[in-house]
């Protein structure tokens, strides 16, 4: 069971954490990531947008496919959408399985797929303006890891 | 009337994310565009998408009532 | 700074995750493990034991290996030893870094070392009685992909 | 006196977790055990750390006043 969610205003990491944590006790391993928005750097807002039709079904694939390669017991996706500041919440995937490399693989692929073939775009703020953010040449080196 | 729909960068250039555009041939349309959001619309990295689903060829394509066109620059999510 | 504890109490992992994610506003990526007693499957408790003089001090050790791999942020390890209940909490890692693969790494090396290769002794009780756990094939396996 | 430390399974074939010996040769000590938990302690899997230190060669040993000799099966974590 999959639990996808594009939320677009501000996310509880620890109560999805704790909740999570209390629907799996019986997967030995329970992988979260959680990635935020940094504070430091000069960054002053981040903007990510999402296209309706595509962007929350995207992720439902997603969250399909890597319950297909690796057996997991549950499975989280929550990403932001709209305006967030430093220190807040972007994205948080949690991945319960009986044995950890299960847990750990769904969940870096699972960040590493919203982080480059998924439906968002982001922008941030600096005392330059707004700039949009393109993908780094890493997270396609980081794609072809599961090809 | 169609839509197009202009996502990240493509909303700045186009000054706007969302245009009404007459129902038509895709190069039609693009052609009565700015030719310097043309430009950008047509670059290698821009995928569309029609009501939603991916094209993966964008040769031929004809927009009825109702249809809406996307166009996706490089996407950077996470 | 890495947080080192060995826990001869219960472990609270949302409370300590939360901790964890206060610390730590400038880093971009966050990855926790937590591993715990499963429920079913027949065990009714589960005994860890640990060794004084080495197994904190192997803890410290294993943390500074991990922090001079990898250049992380914040990093935490809490590990129960004592008896546990299916669904109490064996094993909490945190690792926080500016870049999400960072920290998915540093997590998995810290896991795998502390499952194969840290000074615990294991035992499992069912309706036969007390068995000590031997590692299996594959925790050395796990272990292999960081020579 | 020196004493002698049993860890996992180890502790269960000795009956006890601890034990205290005189101070002396470790074949000395050994030679004086029940031959059955003797040969689990020389069994090639078991380590050895003497005052918390790990052995990389058990040749030699000889257990003063206050020493603590471990005898560490194989580890499982997590």
């Amino acid at each position: 069971m999959a639990d996808v969610r594009l939320a677009e205003s501000a996310l509880d990491p620890v109560a999805e954490i704790a909740a999570f944590n209390a629907r799996y006790p019986t997967s030995g391993g329970i992988v979260t990531f959680l990635g935020q928005v940094r504070e430091g750097g000069g960054v002053e807002a981040l903007e990510l947008k999402h296209y309706g039709p595509m962007t929350l079904p995207g992720m439902v694939e997603l969250a399909r496919i890597t319950q297909a390669r690796w057996p997991l017991e549950g499975l989280l996706i929550v990403h932001r959408s709209g305006i967030m500041c430093p220190g807040d919440p972007i994205v948080l995937v949690a991945a319960a399985a009986r044995h950890r490399r299960d847990a750990f693989e769904a969940a870096d692929f699972a960040m590493d797929h919203l982080k480059s073939e998924s439906w968002f775009w982001k922008r941030e703020k600096t005392a330059n303006g707004w700039r949009w953010i393109e993908p780094r040449e890493q997270d396609h080196d980081d794609l072809e890891r599961w090809r | 009337m169609a839509r197009l729909i202009f996502l990240g960068r493509l909303e700045d250039i186009a000054g706007t994310g969302e245009m009404s555009v007459a129902s038509g041939p895709v190069e039609h349309i693009l052609a009565a565009l700015d030719p310097a959001l043309a430009v950008q619309l047509l670059g290698e990295k821009v995928r569309m998408a029609l009501n939603g689903r991916l094209l993966t060829d964008m040769g031929g394509i004809v927009l009825g009532e109702g249809d809406e066109l996307a166009f996706l620059p490089p996407v950077s999510g996470g």
